[in-house]
């Protein structure tokens, strides 16, 4: 079963990969130095004894100097790729069309309201096209909301509103997508199977199932 | 054996620095043997999808214990032990400042860990909120057991001891240095146990604050942390204030340990040790500012993200310059490659790999997917468990003939520590694949695809774990080999070998010591640091000028030749 | 007695730091488990501390000379003084984060009641006028010690003690029965939560900074100090003197914003 | 150091500052106003103190380090803190 990849595991993905390259880069830099310098200059058998020198060099200076030069290169570099590569953790978008769900946590489930007033327990079915602002807030203690395969968390506190936006990928025809949510904080002997389920069907199905939910839930919240 | 077991009075009653060193060390490793054990415990329940060999609370126990256990009363008081035993000889001091205050310490953090582990066999269970305690889980109304209220005191009393000590160290690196033992002489582990106590002393407190707060919700009814206005954050803030300094609590022993095992099996001293002092000191002063973090998920604003973003990449800078000059030391060295080498040179490779995976958490929008998930337990394992536990091995390996004059073996050490390195990185590892794995989870689907990486864990912790408990034995089967004729096995340059302050002849309370023919001073064909204290050495480094020259050259005089014999008055 | 640790050793062992390490276990313990347990721990460590004090009496630990000594910065200080202003640090973490907290809690809060509609300003600043003279009783201590007074000397110190027994007097006995009696409790909300802990953890540093003081008047009558073995004098004294300044911000903070 | 008669001079000042922090209460005016200004007048007292009866003033001026780098770090957490709000 392929299913599309978000678009914010899209980003997510690219700088992740740029940014395990250079670190996987700088580890083989410094291990392999470390592996070649011990193996040329290990003591081998048969060698007369060396009586180490640790009078002062005059070369103290110097690596100074080198030292200081690293340091600003890997900073420099660093605070670069971090104002260029990273994209904007909390994009706002300017799409007017934002869907927003309220997401509430609790010991153990998680509770979606939409904004018509109906509510869902342990699954969301959204548009798809769409954006969609999450509202995430706790009843009780603190769990982490998790979309996995959009790569984009936040934690629910209880008394906060934290926000996060996702783009949900195209869908058109009959398509169903399912996406995964896990709770990522420790929030009792339930978090293991605190998770929840997203569905992405075309905006014609969503409109149809979000009417078929609304009779149940009227007399609750119309009166 | 006779050297090590004494009577039980002389342990209980004891304020030697030395005899308390080793009542940490032990106590350390007693309660690693306990920590490790029940993290064999969760790796066995995820070796395969619904595993059913724990049930989820005792799952959750296992993870708050073995955490809180491994971080608090393992590594830590490990390296508190070693300090306890080698500081002094490195500075020339005849004990701490505070004998009893050390000994207080000890005791209390003896019985604060059997404390936290008693927690478990109260009825209700013990602590299930993970070692991060987060509000307003840990309050009273979602855990009610009498065993999490337990755990929070033991906690506080844990607070206190490592408070005792820190003031304890700090005071007797400032004030009880030999003469000649100058900030710029001073050993580098010495360096590194500066930092980490002053670490201490500034992060503890605030944990003894947010524990005071929630032992006051769980005993006396206030509301601190079960409200919902600021609660939660109010604990975020206070523990990971605490928790950041914490990590570099216990690494910075470790770094410490890796320049001392350095300069002595390679041959040479460290390379810039200025800059490596310095750099040490920019990590401590900035990892009092990058805690935050830890709460880039908990929906802080914007501009907290940027600042502390820039913090934790700005403290990478330094803390890879610990590691560069580290590994710059082997340049042009005559390494012997033995088992604290050894231990030394894994450890580098795990704070490297660790580190590295850290870098890239300070990235607000990576961190919000790694955040809680298994890359956080792989990096924060490669950290700690790796460089700490490795480097402290090293530790004990290295100065395992200082305190026992014994010799361990060679190969049996070589060969665990192979096993050991190998077992742990099959361990953590695939950690690293599992970004979309939660923590403290106790079990997992099928579906979920995460089986085939736990498995590997699970078999690297089979092999991992019974390494680490055979690096121990092989130090602890050495007790029976013959005492070692020579003071200072290794040729180390470093004082606690090359001189005994407290048995130097003509000293005022350490005459008749049979520790006198067997750790004499150093023999000059060892090699002297420049700044040697024998007398011996060669000419000191001519880098002061003017007035200073001429003072540094009175002072140099004042601690050549025979005047090392002690001054008849002290300060004080 | 083993080769490697020498017999000087064997004047320098006491019991106390197991005896305090034991009873504050069983102190918590017995908090969580049986009450009485609790309280048995805490005699067990009051036995520990009288262990220290005797020892301390005679002298049994008087400071090893150290041989040689390189102390730059701190040449000028002995190393008790030294490690009471560390230890005054980490109290300063201590209350700092606790205020910080409480500042973190107010703001957070949607409500918030008008102090001095709960708080009784007069006898908080009683209070506050209390530790100050009592601080200066304190330094009266010092500086007659110094000039070798020691009438002056205990003067002093029963003055100290005195006007911090007044002080827990007027908290314990006068203003938190009229806050409950108010139903201003420890558990009635934040405000009442940050006022009972943080005033309450200072009221417990003065209790200890009396068994302290407690410990300086017995030491004076036994003749302990002279005009120049002083140092417990004025140590102890850095630790009222800082309870003092912790209080001068408790008091603004609770009674009057 | 000082002699006795200085010394109840600091403690009279003190006094004196503490009920005008009382008096400053009282003053109508905006509540944030008040506040810093009553704030203000406790640091000040609280670092008399501390010169004073803790002769900071008098010892060597390294020895100030200590508490001025506990009050920085409280300071960080504060602002920390307040940002996190």
């Amino acid at each position: 079963m392929s299913q599309p990849i978000p678009t914010s595991a899209a980003d997510w993905n690219s700088f992740f990969y740029i940014a395990i390259t250079i670190a996987m880069v700088a580890l083989a830099i410094v291990i392999g130095a470390m592996i070649y310098f011990v193996v040329k200059y290990r003591e081998q058998k048969g060698q007369p004894k060396f009586v180490p020198d640790f009078t002062p060099k005059k070369s103290t200076a110097k690596d100074s100097v080198i030292f200081a030069l690293i340091s600003v290169i890997i900073l420099a570099s660093l605070v670069t790729a971090s104002y260029t590569l990273v994209p904007n953790a909390r994009f706002e978008p300017s799409d007017p069309k934002i869907l927003v769900i309220d997401v509430t946590a609790f010991q153990w489930d998680w509770r979606f309201g939409y904004p018509n007033g109906v509510t869902t327990l342990g699954n969301v079915t959204l548009p798809g096209n769409t954006t969609i602002m999450f509202n995430v807030t706790s009843a009780d203690v603190m769990h982490n909301f998790y979309l996995v395969q959009f790569r984009v968390s936040t934690e629910a506190v209880p008394g906060r509103y934290n926000v996060i936006w996702v783009t949900t990928p195209v869908a058109t025809g009959n398509e169903v997508y399912t996406y995964n949510i896990y709770c990522k904080e420790l929030c009792g002997v339930g978090h293991t199977f605190m998770d929840a389920v997203m569905t992405i069907v075309s905006p014609a199905a969503y409109e149809k199932w979000l009417a078929s939910q609304m009779p149940s839930n009227s007399t609750a919240t119309g009166g | 054996m006779k050297a090590i077991v004494f009577s039980i009075k002389e342990w209980l009653t004891t304020t030697h620095h030395k005899q308390i060193g080793i009542l940490y060390i032990v106590t350390a490793i007693f309660f690693m043997a306990v920590a490790g054990m029940l993290g064999e415990m969760m790796r066995t329940q995820l070796a395969v999808p619904m595993n059913n060999f724990l049930t989820a609370f005792d799952y959750e126990q296992t993870v708050t214990l073995h955490g809180l256990l491994m971080i608090l009363w393992v590594l830590t008081p490990l390296a508190a032990g070693i300090a306890n035993y080698v500081v002094p000889l490195q500075i020339g001091a005849k004990d701490l400042a505070f004998p009893r205050m050390n000994a207080t310490s000890y005791w209390t953090y003896l019985f604060s860990g059997v404390m936290m582990i008693s927690t478990v066999f109260l009825p209700g269970g013990g602590p299930d909120t993970g070692w991060t305690l987060y509000a307003p889980l840990n309050t009273i109304q979602f855990t009610p057991q009498p065993g999490m209220t337990l755990a929070v005191l033991g906690l506080l009393l844990l607070s206190l001891s490592i408070t005792m000590s820190s003031i304890n160290f700090l005071t007797t690196i400032v004030k009880n240095r030999a003469k000649g033992v100058t900030w710029r002489r001073l050993p580098l582990f010495t360096w590194s146990i500066v930092f980490t106590m002053a670490l201490a002393l500034f992060a503890f407190p605030p944990l003894a604050a947010g524990l005071l707060l929630l032992s006051s919700d769980r005993f006396l009814g206030t509301v601190f942390f079960s409200s919902t206005q600021g609660g939660g954050i109010l604990w975020d803030e206070l523990f990971w204030f605490f928790g950041h300094p914490e990590v570099y609590i216990v690494v910075f022993p470790a770094l410490g340990v890796i320049a001392e095992v350095f300069q002595t099996f390679a041959k040479k001293p460290l390379f810039s040790r200025n800059v490596f002092i310095i750099e040490f000191a920019a990590v401590a002063f900035l990892s009092m500012g990058v805690w935050m973090h830890h709460m880039f998920t908990t929906g802080v604003n914007y501009s907290v993200l940027q600042t502390f973003s820039f913090t934790t990449l700005a403290i990478s800078v330094p803390f890879e310059g610990l590691v560069l000059a580290l590994v710059l030391t082997l340049y042009k060295s005559h390494i012997t490659l033995n088992t604290p080498m050894l231990y030394c040179l894994g450890a580098i490779f795990t704070v490297t790999l660790g580190g590295i995976t850290g870098v890239l958490q300070a990235f607000p929008v990576l961190d919000y997917t790694f955040n809680g998930t298994y890359w956080i337990v792989g990096h924060f394992h490669y950290v700690m468990a790796g460089t700490t536990l490795f480097a402290l091995l090293a530790g004990l390996y290295y100065w395992w003939p200082k305190i026992t004059k014994r010799k361990y073996n060679e190969k049996f050490g070589v060969i665990t520590f192979l096993v050991a390195f190998v077992g742990f990185n099959v361990l953590y590892f695939p950690y690293f694949f599992l970004i979309a794995m939660p923590r403290r989870i106790f079990t997992y689907t099928v579906a979920s695809g995460f089986a085939s990486a736990n498995l590997v864990a699970t078999i690297g912790a089979y092999v991992f774990g019974p390494a680490a408990a055979v690096a121990v034995l092989v130090l602890i089967l050495s007790l029976r080999n013959p005492v070692l004729k020579e003071a200072n096995p290794w040729e180390a340059q470093e004082l606690e070998w090359t001189q005994n302050y407290q048995h130097l002849p003509g000293s005022p309370t350490a005459p008749s010591s049979t520790e006198v023919a067997v750790d004499p001073p150093a023999k000059k064909s060892a090699g002297q640091w420049y700044w040697c204290m024998t007398g011996s050495c060669k000419q000191p480094r001519p880098t002061l000028s003017g007035r200073k020259k001429l003072a540094f050259q009175r002072k140099q005089g004042s601690i050549s030749g025979k005047s090392l014999m002690p001054e008849e008055k002290s300060g004080e | 007695m083993s080769e490697q640790y020498e017999e000087t050793e064997e004047s320098k062992s006491t019991y106390a730091p197991f005896i305090i390490g034991a009873g504050l276990a069983l102190l918590l313990f017995g908090l969580i488990v049986f009450i009485p347990l609790a309280i048995a721990g805490g005699a067990i460590v009051a036995a520990g501390l009288f262990l220290l004090f005797r020892d301390t009496v005679e002298e049994k630990f008087a400071d090893l000379k150290e041989t040689v000594g390189e102390s730059w910065p701190a040449g000028f200080l002995s190393k008790r003084k030294l490690g009471v202003w560390v230890f005054i640090m980490s109290e300063i973490l201590i209350f700092g984060s606790l205020i910080v907290g409480y500042i973190f809690v107010r703001f957070s809060s949607s409500s918030w009641p008008v102090a001095t509609q709960v708080h009784n300003v007069t006898l908080g600043m009683t209070n506050t006028i209390i530790l100050l003279t009592s601080s200066l009783a304190m330094v009266f201590a010092l500086v007659s010690v110094r000039a070798g007074n020691m009438r002056g000397l205990k003067i002093g110190l029963i003055g100290t003690f005195a006007l911090g027994v007044a002080f827990l007097t007027v908290k314990l006995g006068f203003e938190w029965p009229a806050y409950y009696r108010n139903g201003f409790t420890i558990s009635s909300g934040l405000p009442g939560s940050t006022y009972f802990v943080l005033t309450g953890l200072h009221a417990a540093h003065v209790a200890g900074g009396l068994v302290a003081v407690g410990y300086l008047i017995a030491r004076t009558y036994q003749g302990g100090f002279t005009k120049d073995n002083h140092a417990a004098v004025e140590n102890i004294g850095l630790y009222w003197h800082f309870v003092d300044i912790v209080w001068m911000f408790l008091f603004p903070l609770f009674y009057l914003i | 150091m000082p002699t006795m008669k200085f010394y109840v001079g600091i403690w009279a000042g003190l006094v004196a500052a503490t009920v005008m922090e009382v008096v400053t209460r009282s003053i109508p005016g905006a509540f944030a106003v008040v506040s810093v200004i009553i704030l203000l007048i406790s640091s000040g007292k609280a670092v008399t103190i501390a010169m004073y009866f803790q002769h900071l003033r008098y010892e060597n001026k390294s020895l100030a380090i200590l508490p001025i780098a506990a009050v920085i770090a409280v300071v960080i957490l504060a602002v920390a803190a307040w940002m996190s709000m």
